[in-house]
């Protein structure tokens, strides 16, 4: 149906909008948005390979279930600092939080 | 007419009947719901319910209707319009989807999916994105708070929910919903899932939850009128207003078909034709959320939390390990009585655990 | 930018901030015109301010511009679910001041319709509870439809439902009319049975126990600092009863019992107006058995008053007549000075006096225990800012 | 006990009103609200709402001699009464103006307690319902006068009992002015003169 | 049946469309309850391209744990953190035009990989249909150590999260 490239091709732009993101943005929110974002282009390429490339399909779809599953936990510690963060200095803006001891 | 059309128009015109069937059946049922709900809490009430518009009050949804509409639509300034106004879209559409994959006769399932149950919960589960925005995006206090309630008591739902399945799937093998119902047939009925012990302990919890997930009866603390005026769609009025309360009740009628679906062996029954059979069970469960409406009070915040992470999450479980054991035991009563005796001795010994919300003993002198 | 970072709070302050919310005087269940300036935490109360003063109608300023008898319709439209117990005690406190002695059948037949308001108070406090509590209307249909038929007997006797302007100073308006005893009869005797349906529907119900029991608990000590009177008192242990305190009236002739609560909490206060409700039904049963069938109804001394109250000029002096309102003590303190107008004239209304608390109860407690303490303790506008 | 038995038993009080709304009458469970417009509930005799003046046989005779003493005891004051003069300027016994405000009036029934010329008595018709607030509902003499009959109709016993003490007064002023006649025809034979 | 097939992949086209855009505003809109919003369509869009690719199964699972579960958390925090309304601050810093530059070189760069280099594609390649019963298997069979590692990654993070998160910490 659809070739492999045009699915890489996809990921790529998605994987590339998230790194640009996880850069740009000043709060950290935005940030853990756009690593998952990089997360699920990472999700799409394995599924994608191991659909046309791999003799086993299943492979490539148990890494997705895996990198979901990562990706969940590491956003529940993420917005757990955030609100602590929060709590302590009452701004989550990066280029605030720059001193290691205050 | 069909002989000579090219097999790919069949294909999209079998597909626009369904949809235009489910188009259609979705708003009217939630219309004749909203009727039911008003007659049958009236009746319990001493009263009649409607009867003034059409013969027995049958035109009344219809008189709501236009009373819905005509009603002017008041966006409150400092609102983020985005959110405002997509928010009732968004909570309708999950409503609407939902419907594809219920089995309302023998061959009559919209998207017969192998992944069907799960699509169902998946769906389900973005309700609370929908209630987030419309709470989030009115800018009112009420409405956070609701929004905050809402989503914290649907989440907490959700997993009891999922796992009161986890059996049925355990049993039959398959997440398809047509497969579960044709699992449950045979001798006129007997073997539904609801007459095995883990069946009955399943259906009473899925029940609950999805009580609980769409904001009815006991559970109904987002919209509390008497304490935070309407909770998340405070600020809505006229059509919003009227998708708001449409959604609402569509998730109603499809939980209970999927409840039914699930333990009562859907559309599966002895002589009346398939659909009917399915229509009545429906009909039974909507009956006792309606009834739930009519007498009981509501809990309050925590005590929901705690009935569900305390109560009901370890009694599913407990109920998915006796369902594995119950597949590969013999097919004898000594493994309906264990399992049975497994499953009211956790039950007793859970009430245990949570004595602290049991109403205690209270005695009253008498002094003159 | 900088000393923004050095102003940091102490770690421990609470970091959503807090939300100040008017439960305002338009709300679906402040029972009336009532505002609660609330500041909550999360759900938690923290501070609860009352605002009231919406329903005031210069009620006591009105009465000394006019004549006694003119001012009992207005003792109607205090607590306007009671009117009857309202009328018994101004007219209590007018007898007083003018010491007349009313006739043994004006006597019972008061008896028997302060006790009939009690039930009817009570009965629709429960169900607005419940309402509180979002059992969707049908405990009040239930209670409502048991208040119509004393509604009714009120309406045959008085010539209104709610505002019965019934009493006059020294006894009765008028007598009663044929058959009404029967009427009366009848309805005590189906009420025990609507009230074992009405305690199935609820007392056992363990979604009312986990929001009622040891919610707003009030401790007897500060009831009694606070001069709270009637059930919210005696669900706190203290046994006061004006019935058997101050004896007025021909309550001294009847036996019948007080509950009384231990703990103070919402359930108690719920509780004790049931078991209320069943004293007040022995109550009915010895005044119907013992009333005398006739007799005449209004005390010799008002003859020439009756066909002209204006004229009523009590002796100089003051007086304070109290009695058990469902809602508490209810007294009423006038002043004379010889004239037709009262000179002072003062309510004193149990729901204002027992909403004084209301903060002390709701601290601590989320919103939806504040509003259904609120509903416990039972206000009715009417009477809180006449 | 287990956790739900309490909420299952009330349930089933629900369940036992909800069957008995198809089968029990009003008074056993049964539907007990009615119908508004088209069934009533039977009346009170003693039910009070706005006051009306009386009539006997013709509206010209007035029962109410005007003499101000329901205005006066009225709490609220609703009640504005003008004397009628003829045309010597002599005050007559009837009011040119009887203004009553309903949207003032409570409904107390204090005037027809006060009335000693029984000529103010409270109506049952309760519905009322004026385009506006300033004149329609404030009525004025044409508009609250009632026939006898009309009162009879609504309030048998008591009218019966005012027209009963009514006839009786009569008679007795009947008797009594018989009594002055015949008094005063006896009276010109002047006894003799005392010798 | 290939006018079926083109309305479909024209379908699939759209969606990947849909998805790209949706994720260059999740990136750039400077209310950040919005990026939210955008990054759910965007988790909904990967839904259905993983529904093209026949993986159903890990469709549904995406829309369940990332539209339920984290999205859910996001807003949360989002809402926790967010004073009410003043989200006017700008979102973005200094380093735009070098981000901006970097993406565009690192996209040329992977996509001219991925187009040269000749995959071992092969011959049944989309024709293969995923059951959920062969998954399950694989799961519990080929990968049952990974599987029992990530349900212990996810308790310990589960309790970090609790302990951080909690309001009166004994530190």
């Amino acid at each position: 149906m659809i070739p492999l490239t045009h699915y890489l091709i996809f990921a790529n732009f998605l994987f590339v909008i998230g790194i640009f993101g996880a850069l740009v943005r000043r709060n950290i929110i935005g940030i853990l948005i756009a690593l998952e974002l990089i997360l699920n282009a990472v999700n799409v390429n394995f599924v994608a390979f191991s659909q046309n490339t791999s003799p086993d399909p299943a492979t490539g779809q148990i890494f997705a279930f895996f990198v979901i599953a990562i990706a969940a936990a590491e956003a529940t510690v993420g917005l757990a600092i955030v609100l602590a963060l929060f709590r302590v200095r009452k701004t989550i803006l990066t280029d605030e939080i720059h001193l290691l001891k205050w | 007419m069909a002989g000579f059309l090219p097999d790919w128009v069949l294909v999209i015109k079998s597909v626009l009947i369904s949809i235009a069937a489910i188009a259609f059946l979705g708003p009217v049922t939630m219309m004749y719901l909203t009727l039911l709900e008003r007659k049958v809490v009236g009746r319990m009430q001493n009263r009649i319910g409607p009867n003034r518009v059409g013969k027995w009050g049958l035109l009344q949804p219809l008189a709501d209707g236009v009373k819905m509409l005509t009603k002017e639509d008041i966006v409150p300034t400092p609102a983020d319009p985005i959110a405002h106004f997509l928010a009732p879209i968004l909570i309708v559409v999950p409503a609407l989807l939902v419907f594809a994959v219920i089995p309302f006769g023998r061959g009559m399932t919209a998207v017969d999916l192998n992944v069907g149950l799960l699509f169902f919960i998946a769906i389900s589960s973005t309700t609370t994105l929908a209630i987030f925005m419309a709470s989030w995006g009115s800018r009112n206090k009420f409405s956070l708070l609701g929004g905050m309630r809402s989503v914290a008591q649907m989440v907490s739902y959700e997993v009891p929910m999922v796992l009161s399945v986890v059996p049925v799937i355990l049993i039959t093998g398959s997440l398809s919903t047509n497969d579960i119902v044709l699992a449950q047939g045979g001798w006129g009925g007997l073997k539904w899932f609801i007459f095995t012990p883990w069946g009955l302990l399943a259906f009473i919890i899925f029940y609950l939850c999805g009580v609980a997930e769409c904001n009815r009866s006991p559970f109904d603390l987002p919209e509390a009128e008497s304490e935070i005026v309407a909770g998340f769609h405070t600020e809505y009025s006229g059509m919003k207003f009227a998708l708001f309360y449409m959604a609402e009740f569509m998730n109603s009628f499809t939980i209970s078909a999927l409840a039914a679906t699930l333990f009562l062996g859907g559309w599966q029954g002895p002589v009346l034709p398939s659909w009917l059979w399915f229509f009545m069970k429906t009909y039974v469960l909507i009956f006792i959320m309606i009834w739930f409406r009519g007498t009981l009070p509501r809990f309050r915040v925590d005590q929901l939390m705690n009935l569900a992470w305390k109560f009901l999450l370890p009694l599913t479980l407990i109920n998915i390990f006796v369902a594995g054991f119950w597949y590969f035991a013999p097919n004898t009563i000594v493994r309906v009585l264990m399992s049975a005796g497994v499953l009211s001795l956790s039950f007793w010994g859970l009430q245990k655990l949570n004595q602290g919300y049991a109403p205690e003993k209270r005695v009253y002198q008498f002094g003159d | 930018m900088m000393e923004k970072m050095f102003e940091v709070q102490d770690p421990v302050n609470h970091d959503t901030q807090t939300l100040q919310v008017n439960i305002g005087p338009q709300h679906p269940s402040t029972h009336g015109v009532f505002r609660m300036n609330v500041v909550l935490d999360g759900e938690t109360v923290v501070s609860l301010k009352p605002v009231m003063g919406y329903l005031h109608r210069n009620h006591e300023q009105i009465a000394e511009n006019i004549s006694y008898t003119a001012s009992m319709p207005y003792t109607d439209r205090l607590d306007y679910f009671n009117s009857m117990s309202n009328n018994f005690a101004w007219a209590l406190a007018v007898e007083k001041l003018a010491n007349l002695d009313v006739p043994e059948r004006a006597q019972y037949i008061r008896v028997i319709m302060a006790e009939l308001t009690r039930l009817v108070n009570h009965v629709s406090v429960i169900g607005f509870l419940l309402n509180d509590l979002g059992a969707f209307f049908t405990p009040v249909l239930y209670a409502f439809r048991e208040r119509e038929k004393i509604l009714d007997i009120f309406e045959e006797v008085s010539g209104a439902r709610m505002m019965c302007n019934f009493l006059r100073f020294g006894g009765i308006k008028r007598d009663l009319p044929a058959g009404t005893l029967e009427r009366i009869k009848e309805v005590i005797q189906n009420f025990p049975k609507f009230l074992d349906e009405f305690e199935t529907l609820l007392t056992k119900n363990e979604i009312l126990c986990m929001r009622c029991q040891n919610v707003g608990v009030l401790p007897a000590e500060l009831a009694v600092n606070a001069s709270i009177t009637g059930p919210m008192l005696r669900a706190s242990g203290v046994n006061y009863d004006v019935r058997k305190a101050d004896k007025y009236s021909i309550y001294d002739r009847f036996d019948f019992k007080i509950p009384l609560g231990q703990t103070g909490d919402v359930y108690d206060r719920y509780y004790c107006r049931v078991l209320e409700m069943r004293e007040s039904l022995k109550i009915l049963q010895q005044a119907l058995r013992d009333i005398p069938v006739t007799g005449e109804i209004i005390s010799k001394k008002m003859a020439p008053f009756v066909k002209a109250p204006r004229n009523f000029k009590p002796p100089v002096g003051e007086a304070y007549g109290r009695v058990e309102a469902p809602k508490g003590e209810l007294g009423f303190y006038v002043v004379s000075d010889g004239t037709p107008q009262p000179w002072r004239y003062h309510v004193r209304a149990p729901s204002l006096i027992n909403l004084t608390i209301l903060e002390d109860l709701c601290i601590g407690h989320k919103v939806a225990d504040a509003i259904v303490i609120l509903g416990s303790i039972d206000i009715v506008l009417g009477e809180v800012d006449h | 006990m287990i956790f739900g038995t309490g909420i299952i038993k009330g349930m089933l009080v629900t369940l036992k009103a909800f069957l008995a709304s198809y089968f029990k009458g009003p008074h056993e469970g049964g539907i007990f609200t009615v119908e508004y417009p088209e069934k009533r509930l039977a009346e009170k005799e003693r039910f009070r709402n706005f006051p009306f003046l009386l009539y006997d046989q013709t509206p010209e005779n007035l029962r109410c001699v005007a003499c101000d003493i329901c205005a006066k005891e009225c709490p609220p004051k609703c009640i504005y009464i003008v004397r009628d003069f003829d045309k010597e300027g002599r005050p007559l016994k009837r009011p040119a103006i009887f203004d009553i405000d309903f949207t003032v009036c409570m409904n107390c029934g204090i005037c027809e307690e006060a009335c000693p010329f029984d000529a103010i008595f409270m109506d049952h018709e309760f519905e009322i319902a004026g385009p506006d607030r300033q004149n329609k509902m404030l009525y004025h003499r044409d508009d609250l006068l009632k026939s006898n009959e009309y009162f009879n109709k609504i309030r048998p016993t008591d009218a019966g009992a005012i027209d009963a003490r009514r006839r009786e007064a009569e008679e007795k002023k009947k008797a009594a002015a018989a009594q002055a006649v015949k008094a005063k025809t006896t009276q010109p034979q002047p006894e003799p003169p005392k010798t | 049946m290939t006018h079926l097939y083109d309305i479909v992949k024209f379908g699939i086209y759209a969606l990947m469309a849909f998805s790209v855009l949706a994720a260059i505003l999740a990136v750039t809109v400077r209310n950040l309850f919005h990026a939210a919003l955008c990054f759910a369509a965007v988790l909904i869009g990967i839904a259905g391209v993983f529904l093209s690719l026949h993986a159903d199964f890990l469709a549904m699972v995406q829309i369940l744990i990332y539209v339920g579960a984290v999205m859910t958390l996001v807003i949360f925090a989002i809402m926790l953190t967010e004073r009410f309304g003043d989200n006017s601050s700008p979102q973005n810093n200094s380093l735009t035009l070098a981000a901006f530059g970097l993406a565009i070189v690192s996209l040329i760069a992977f996509s001219t990989i991925s187009v040269k280099t000749r995959w071992p594609i092969q011959e049944n390649a989309g024709a293969l249909h995923l059951s959920v019963g062969e998954l399950a298997y694989a799961l519990l069979n080929t990968y049952v150590l990974p599987f029992e590692v990530i349900s212990v990654l996810l308790i310990t993070t589960l309790i970090g999260a609790v302990i951080i998160a909690k309001k009166d910490r004994v530190s």
